[in-house]
C-alpha cells in the first residue's frame, strides 16, 4: 500500500479533506457511521455535492460515467484517507457502492443515462429494498409482488420491505419482487428502480437499540416502477441482486477497517487514562482486538488480491463472519474498558461514540447475511458439508 | 445444607413472580425507561408499602420477618426477571444488612423499622468496587454536638428514590456510618444507558449534621460490614440470573415460533446447542446463588465471599451472554426498540461492573487459592 | 453435609482407611481412576475383599443382600472420605453400583441370590457390554443379535460390544442386544447376563491416547447366556438399560468431585510451586476452575435432593454436560499450569498424573452420552425445543 | 506488498505437500514416536540432504538460493501439516538465521555452507520463553587461545539430531555465540509427551573450546538477533497452523463417512458451524502467518514484532482447538491410539508454549499498545 504510485494519491486526497472537510463541516467529522447515520443529514447531502464539485464520488467508477477509473489500490487508498480524516458516512453509499456497479454491468444504456449522473454529482440518493419482514436472512422468500399493467407495461407492487436504510431520506430505492405468480425460491424475481416520492409508497422509521432511527419499513400499495425501470429481465432478478451483493463486499472493506482502527486507537486512548491499560485481562483482550484487526487486513488484501487459482476463495467466505463478530466484540471490549463511565451518558462525545459502537455493532452479526447464514455457507462451500435442509417443520 | 426449597419459599417466589409479571410488563418497563426516572415509585408503593417485600430479612425484633437470605434471593430473582424498576436492592440487599451489621441499638431499631415498612434507603459507597468500603469518598469530623461531613460519591444507586441515605465517611482514622435527613446535600439525577435503575450523584459540600445523625455506635472497620457486602453482593447476582432467565424465556418464544427457510429458529441443532449451553451456565449460576444463600449464616466469612464471588461472577457473565444471544437468535428485529433483548442487553452491561467486574471476582478467588502475591 | 449424625459416620469411615489403606496396599493410594483403571489390578482385587470384609463394599445396599442400608447422605459422607483418603479406584464399581441396583429392581429371586452376593464380597467382577462399533451414543442402533436356542432356552449372542471398561479383568459382562429379527431403535432389545470366560467370546484390548488400555473390545461368536440370566422380559430390554443408566449418575457423583478437588488442589499447589500463580491468565483460569467446581457441588447437591416438585429437572439434565467439560478444561489447565514441564516426562508422579487428567479426561466429554448428545437433550427435554430428525442422509 | 503466491512459490509448497503426504505417512509418524527418537533421519536425509530445503532460505554467497520467509512459511506448513518431525525448525529457523544475523565472516561462511548442504543444527537457548536471549543458561569466559564454557539448557530441540550445536553464552557482559564441535558436553535425549519433536539436555561441565568455535565476531545483544527470534517464532506460527490445517483435514473426512442417528455426524448444524468456525480462524491466523512473511524485510522491527506475536498467539490456539475438536469429533475413536487425533493433540500441547504460550504473546502486543508498565 506504500507504493510510490500511491502515495502521490494518498497525499492528494490528505489536502484535499484537510482543506475541505473544515468550516462548517467541522461538525460531520466522524459522523453519520452505523449507528447514527440518520445524524445531520442534510449537511451531509451538502458534503456529497462539495465531494462531487472535487470528482471524489465514484472515484472507482469509469472515466465516461463520471468516475476516475481508479484501480483497486488506489480505491483503498481514498478509503483509508478518507476513513483517516473522519470523513462522516457517505449518503451516497448506496448508489455508489450498489446502484452505479449494478447498472453499469447490467442497465440498459437509458437507465445509465437516466441515473448515473445523478448518483455522481451527489443529487440523487438511493436506498435498498431486499429485506422482509418474513423473509429475514432467507431472500428466497420474498413476498412483495410485482404485476404488470398491461395498458402501460409499467410494474405495480405491492408488499413490505423491512431495514432499508435511510429509506426517510433517500429519493429512489431498488425492489426485489416477485413477478411470477406461484414461483418460489430464487425464480420468478424482478429487479425494479422506483421513486420514494409517490402515492403507494410509504416509509415508516425503525426506532433501534440506540434510539436512533436510520432503519425504516417501506410499504407498497400498487406504486409503480416504470417499465423502463427493470434492470435485467422480468423474471431474472435474483442474477442481479446477487451480483449487487457481491459489489457490497468490495473496497469499501478497507476503509471500513479504517474506521476499526480509528475505535480501537480510542479504545487504547482510555484505557491509557482511565487506567484500565492496567488490567491484565483487559490487556489482553485489547492486545486480542489488535491482532484480530490485523489478521482482517491482510485477509482482506488475500481476499481482494483475487487470486484466479482460487487459493484464496475458502477464505474469502469467512470475512464477513469475521469482521462483524471482531467488531461486535469490540464493542463489548470498549465497555468494559470504559467501565464505570460505561452506564452514564456524559459530555465526552468519545464516551458517546464507544456507546453507539457497542450498541450498533450489534447489528453488524445480523444484517448482510446473520452468523448462522454465514457459518452455513462456510461450512457447505468452504468445507464441503451437506448443505442444510430447508422447508421440513419439525 | 438443604437446598430444596420449603413450601414457604416457594409460595412467596411464586406470589413474587405472579405480581411481577402482571405490573412489570414490557410496557411498564418501557414507560420507566421513558421517563428516566429509574424507579417505578407505583409498583414500589405496593410491593414495599403494601406487600411488606422489605420486612421479610429484618429481624422481627425491628418490624421485620425475620426471613433468610434464601427468601430474599428469590425475591431479588424475580425482580430480576422482569427488570422492575425497584430500589429493593439497594434497600434490602445493601442498606438495610449495613444498618443491621454495624448500626447502634436506637438506629437500628428506628432505621430498620422504617425500612420494614417500605422506605426505600441506599448506601453512598463506590458500587463499583468489590470491597466498596475500600475508597470511601467522604470525610466526616466532630462538630459541636454533631459532625460535620464532606465529600462526594459519584454514583449511587436508587439515590433519589431513597428516603433513607446512608453515607460512610472516614471518622478519626476509622469508619462511621451517617444517615442523613430529608434533603441534605445536593442529589443529582443521572441519565443512564440502562433505564432500569436509578443512579444518583451524592455531593456534600460540606454539611453539617446531628449526632443523631450517626449509625453506627463507635466506629466500625470492613470486616464488621462484610454480611452487608456479601449480601448486596449475592443480591445482585440473584437479580443478574432472575434477568438471565427472563431474556431465555423472551428468546425462546421468539425463536419457537419464528420460521425461517421452512423451519422454525428453534429447529436448528447449533441453536439448540447454544441455547442448551446457556442452560447448562444458568444452571450453574443460579445453584451457586441458592448454595451460597443457603450457607449464607453457617459458611464461614472467607468461604461464603469466595462462594459469592463465584456466583456474581457467573451470574454477570451469564446475563451478558444470554442477553447477547438474545438480540442475535431475534435477528433484525433484535436491535429494535420496539422488541425486549436490548432492555436486558442494557442492564447486563450495566450491571456487569457492579460490585467489581467478573476479573475482580475471580481475582478475590485467586487471591484465596493462591495467596494474594500479585496485583489485581 | 456436616449435620451431627454424618459426623460419626465420617469418623469411623476415616479411621477405617487409614488403618486399612496402609503396608502392601499403600501402592493403591489415588491409583487406578480414569485413566489408570487398569492399574495394580490383582492387588485392587485384594483391596475389594478387605473392604467387603468391614461391608464397606455396597453400603448403600439393603441389609438383606449384604448393604448396610445407608441414606444417600450417608453413602455421599462415604464417597467423601473414601476420595479424600486416596482410596484406589474401585474394580466393583460396575457390579456395585450398576448391576446390582438393576438386579434389585428388575432381577428375579434367582438373580439376585446368584449375583448378588459375590458383587457384595468382592469376589465376582463385572463389565458393561452397551456400545457398539457402529452405534457410537446411539444406542437405539443395536446390532449385537441374540437368538434363543429352541433345544435349551438358552440365548445365543453374536456380534461386537466396544468401549468395554475392563473386560479383560472382569467375570461377567451385561449385554444389551437386539432379540427379534427386524425390530429397529429401542424395542426388540434383550438385557442378558454374561460370563466371559467362555468359548464364543474374545476381549481385546483398545490402546488409548494415554498410552494404557483399560477399554476393550468384546467379540461374540455365538457365545451363551443362560436362559436364567435373562433380566426383565426378552424385548423389553431398553427399559432395563435406561434404568441401568439412572443408577450410573447417582451418589458416586459427590465421591467424582472429591477427586476433582484433589486435582484440582494439585494444580493449585504446583502452580504455587513453579511460579504459574503469578501469572494473571492462570490465576483467572484457576479461579474459574474452582468456581465451576463448588457450581458443580450445588448443583449435585440440589440434584440429589430430588424434590418432588420436578423443580430442578431443568437442571438436572446439564450436570453430566457440566461437569465433562469441567473436568476436561481442568486437564488442560493443568497442563498449562505445568508450562514447560508439561511435555517432558518427568519422575514427579504429580506430573505424571496430570498428564494422564489431561489425556483421558477427552474421554469424559464422550462417554455415556458425548457433549453432541447431552445438549440436544437439555435443549429437546429441558427447553422443549423440536427434536433433531434421525435418519434422513443427505 | 502482495499476498498472492507466485507461481514458484506454489511449486514450491505443491512438491513439499505431495512429498511429505508420501514420506511423513500416519504409519511413519508412529513409527517415529514409538521409536522415541523424536526425529525421523531417513526422511532429514532426503528433504535436507537431496533436496536442499534448508539451503532456501540461505543467501546465495553462502551456498543457498536465497529465497525469502514466504517460502520458509510454506515449508514449515507443509511439515506442520504431516507432524512430520524433522530438525527443521531449529535448522532453518532458529540456527540459520541466528548465525546469519550475529555470526562473523568466517563462521557464516563455514556454518551457512554446512546447513545449506543438509547438515541439521539448533540453538541452546530458552525455548520457552518469548526472548529467548533474556536467560541464558551459560556462561563463557577467555582461556588461553580459546574459552572455557558452562551452564545448562534444561530443553533443546532436536539437541541430538543436530550436527550444529549453537550456545549463546554470558561473556563480560555481553553475548558470545559458540558452535560446539560434535560430541562436547553432555546430550541427554529426553522422553516427551509429543513424540514428534526431539527434546534434549544439554549440560557443559565446563568444557574448553577453540577460539575457533566462537560464531560472533565480537559480541552481541539481543537486538541484534531479532531477526532470527522473528523468524523461529513465525516458523513455529507456520508450523501450527499447518498441523492445524492437517488435523482439520483429519476430521472433516471422518466425519463425512461417519453415520450416527441414520446421518452422518457431518450433517448436523451444530457440527457444520463448529468447524465453520475453526475456519474462519485458520484464515485468520493464516493469513497473518502470509502477511507477516511476506512483509518480514520492510515491516519495522517494532511492527513486526507485533504481527509476529499475533500469529504465533492465533498459530497456537488454533491448532489446540483444531486439534480438541478432532478428538471429540471422531467421538469414541478420537482417543484411541489407533486414529490420529491424539498426534496433533499432544503436538498442540507441546507446541503451544515453545517461544511463549498465547498470554505472552498477547502481552507483548499489549505492551506496544499500551505501554509496559505493568508486569506480564
Amino acid at each position: 500500500m506504500s507504493d510510490q504510485t500511491t502515495d502521490e494519491l494518498r497525499a492528494e486526497i490528505r489536502d484535499w479533506m484537510a482543506s475541505n472537510l473544515t468550516g462548517r463541516f467541522e461538525v460531520l467529522r466522524h459522523r453519520g457511521n452505523a449507528g447514527d447515520g440518520d445524524a445531520l443529514p442534510d449537511l451531509r447531502k451538502e458534503w456529497e455535492r462539495v465531494l462531487a464539485g472535487s470528482r471524489w464520488t465514484c472515484p472507482g467508477w469509469p472515466h465516461e460515467w463520471g468516475g476516475r477509473g481508479l484501480s483497486v489500490a488506489e480505491q483503498i487508498v481514498f478509503q483509508e484517507e478518507y476513513s483517516r480524516a473522519g470523513g462522516p458516512g457517505r449518503m451516497g453509499h448506496i448508489g455508489e457502492g450498489l446502484v452505479g456497479p449494478t447498472l453499469i454491468a447490467f442497465g440498459t444504456q437509458e437507465q445509465k443515462e437516466r441515473f448515473l449522473p445523478g448518483i455522481c454529482s451527489g443529487t440523487e440518493f438511493w436506498c435498498q429494498g431486499y429485506s422482509e419482514p418474513s423473509a429475514g436472512s432467507d431472500l428466497g422468500n420474498i413476498r412483495t409482488r410485482a404485476r404488470q399493467d398491461p395498458a402501460t407495461g409499467d410494474w405495480l407492487v405491492s408488499g413490505q420491505k423491512v431495514w432499508t436504510s435511510l429509506a426517510h431520506l433517500s429519493d429512489w430505492i431498488f425492489v426485489l419482487a416477485r413477478c411470477e405468480e406461484g414461483s418460489v425460491g430464487r425464480n420468478g424475481l424482478i429487479f425494479l428502480l422506483m421513486q420514494l416520492d409517490q402515492p403507494g409508497i410509504e416509509v415508516q422509521p425503525i426506532r433501534q437499540i440506540g434510539g436512533g432511527a436510520e432503519f425504516n419499513s417501506v410499504f407498497f400499495d400498487g406504486a409503480r416502477a416504470s417499465a423502463a425501470n427493470v434492470v435485467g429481465k422480468p423474471g431474472e432478478g435474483w442474477k442481479v441482486a446477487m451480483a449487487l451483493l457481491s459489489f457490497e463486499r468490495g473496497i469499501s472493506t478497507l476503509g471500513q477497517q479504517m474506521g476499526f482502527a480509528q475505535e480501537l486507537e480510542l479504545v487504547c486512548e482510555i484505557a491509557r487514562e482511565n487506567g484500565a491499560a492496567k488490567r491484565p485481562d483487559l490487556r489482553q483482550r485489547i492486545a486480542r482486538a489488535w491482532t484480530g484487526l490485523r489478521a482482517m487486513r491482510y485477509l482482506a488484501m488475500r481476499v481482494l488480491s483475487d487470486d484466479p487459482s482460487g487459493e484464496t476463495m475458502r477464505e474469502t467466505l469467512g470475512y464477513k463472519y469475521h469482521w462483524s463478530n471482531w467488531h461486535r466484540d469490540l464493542g463489548k471490549l470498549a465497555m468494559d474498558v470504559l467501565g464505570r463511565d460505561a452506564n452514564v451518558i456524559s459530555d465526552d462525545p468519545r464516551h458517546e461514540r464507544l456507546r453507539q459502537l457497542f450498541l450498533f455493532s450489534r447489528s453488524d452479526t445480523i444484517y448482510g447475511g446473520s452468523n448462522e447464514i454465514q457459518l452455513n455457507i462456510i461450512a457447505e462451500q468452504g468445507l464441503g458439508m451437506p448443505r442444510e435442509p430447508r422447508g421440513s417443520l419439525f | 445444607m438443604d437446598l430444596v426449597l420449603s413450601d414457604d419459599q416457594k409460595m412467596i417466589r411464586e406470589e413474587a413472580t405472579r405480581l411481577l409479571a402482571e405490573r412489570s410488563t414490557s410496557e411498564r418497563v418501557r414507560e420507566v425507561v421513558e421517563a428516566a426516572q429509574g424507579v417505578d415509585a407505583e409498583l414500589w408503593a405496593t410491593i414495599a408499602g403494601e406487600l411488606g417485600w422489605c420486612a421479610m430479612a429484618i429481624p422481627e425484633a425491628f418490624g421485620g420477618l425475620g426471613l433468610g437470605m434464601t427468601e430474599q434471593v428469590l425475591l431479588m430473582e424475580a425482580v430480576g426477571r422482569r427488570l422492575a424498576a425497584l430500589p429493593l436492592w439497594s434497600t434490602s440487599c445493601m442498606a438495610a444488612p449495613l444498618i443491621a451489621a454495624v448500626g447502634g441499638d436506637t438506629a437500628k431499631a428506628e432505621l430498620l423499622g422504617r425500612i420494614a415498612g417500605g422506605e426505600a434507603a441506599t448506601v453512598a459507597w463506590d458500587i463499583f468496587a468489590v470491597d466498596p468500603l475500600a475508597h470511601i469518598g467522604f470525610d466526616a469530623r466532630a462538630s459541636g454536638d454533631g459532625y460535620v461531613i464532606e465529600g462526594r460519591a459519584a454514583q449511587v444507586s436508587d439515590l433519589l428514590a431513597a428516603a433513607i441515605v446512608l453515607v460512610p465517611a472516614q471518622l478519626d482514622g476509622g469508619l462511621a456510618l451517617f444517615a442523613l435527613p430529608a434533603g441534605t446535600g445536593n442529589s443529582a439525577l443521572l441519565p443512564t444507558l440502562d433505564g432500569t435503575r436509578q443512579i444518583g450523584e451524592l455531593t456534600l459540600d460540606p454539611v453539617a449534621l446531628p449526632a443523631s445523625a450517626r449509625v453506627d455506635a463507635a466506629g466500625f472497620d470492613a470486616a464488621d460490614a462484610d454480611a452487608a457486602i456479601a449480601s448486596a453482593m449475592l443480591g445482585l447476582a440473584a437479580e443478574q440470573i432472575g434477568a438471565a432467565c427472563g431474556v431465555m424465556d423472551v428468546t425462546l418464544d421468539y425463536i419457537a415460533s419464528r420460521v425461517q427457510f421452512g423451519r422454525t429458529i428453534a429447529s436448528f441443532q447449533a441453536i439448540k446447542h447454544r441455547c442448551a449451553r446457556l442452560e447448562v451456565d444458568f444452571s450453574e449460576a443460579r445453584s451457586l446463588v441458592y448454595g451460597a444463600a443457603a450457607g449464607f449464616d453457617a459458611t464461614s466469612p472467607a468461604e461464603r465471599g469466595m462462594e459469592i464471588a463465584a456466583a456474581r461472577a457467573l451470574a454477570g457473565d451469564l446475563l451478558y451472554r444470554a442477553s447477547e444471544e438474545a438480540i442475535q437468535l431475534h435477528g433484525g428485529v433484535g436491535f429494535t426498540w420496539e422488541y425486549d433483548p436490548h432492555l436486558y442487553f442494557k442492564r447486563a452491561q450495566a450491571a456487569s461492573c457492579l460490585l467489581g467486574a467478573t476479573h475482580a471476582h475471580l481475582g478475590l478467588i485467586a487471591d484465596a487459592l493462591l495467596g494474594a502475591e500479585e496485583a489485581r
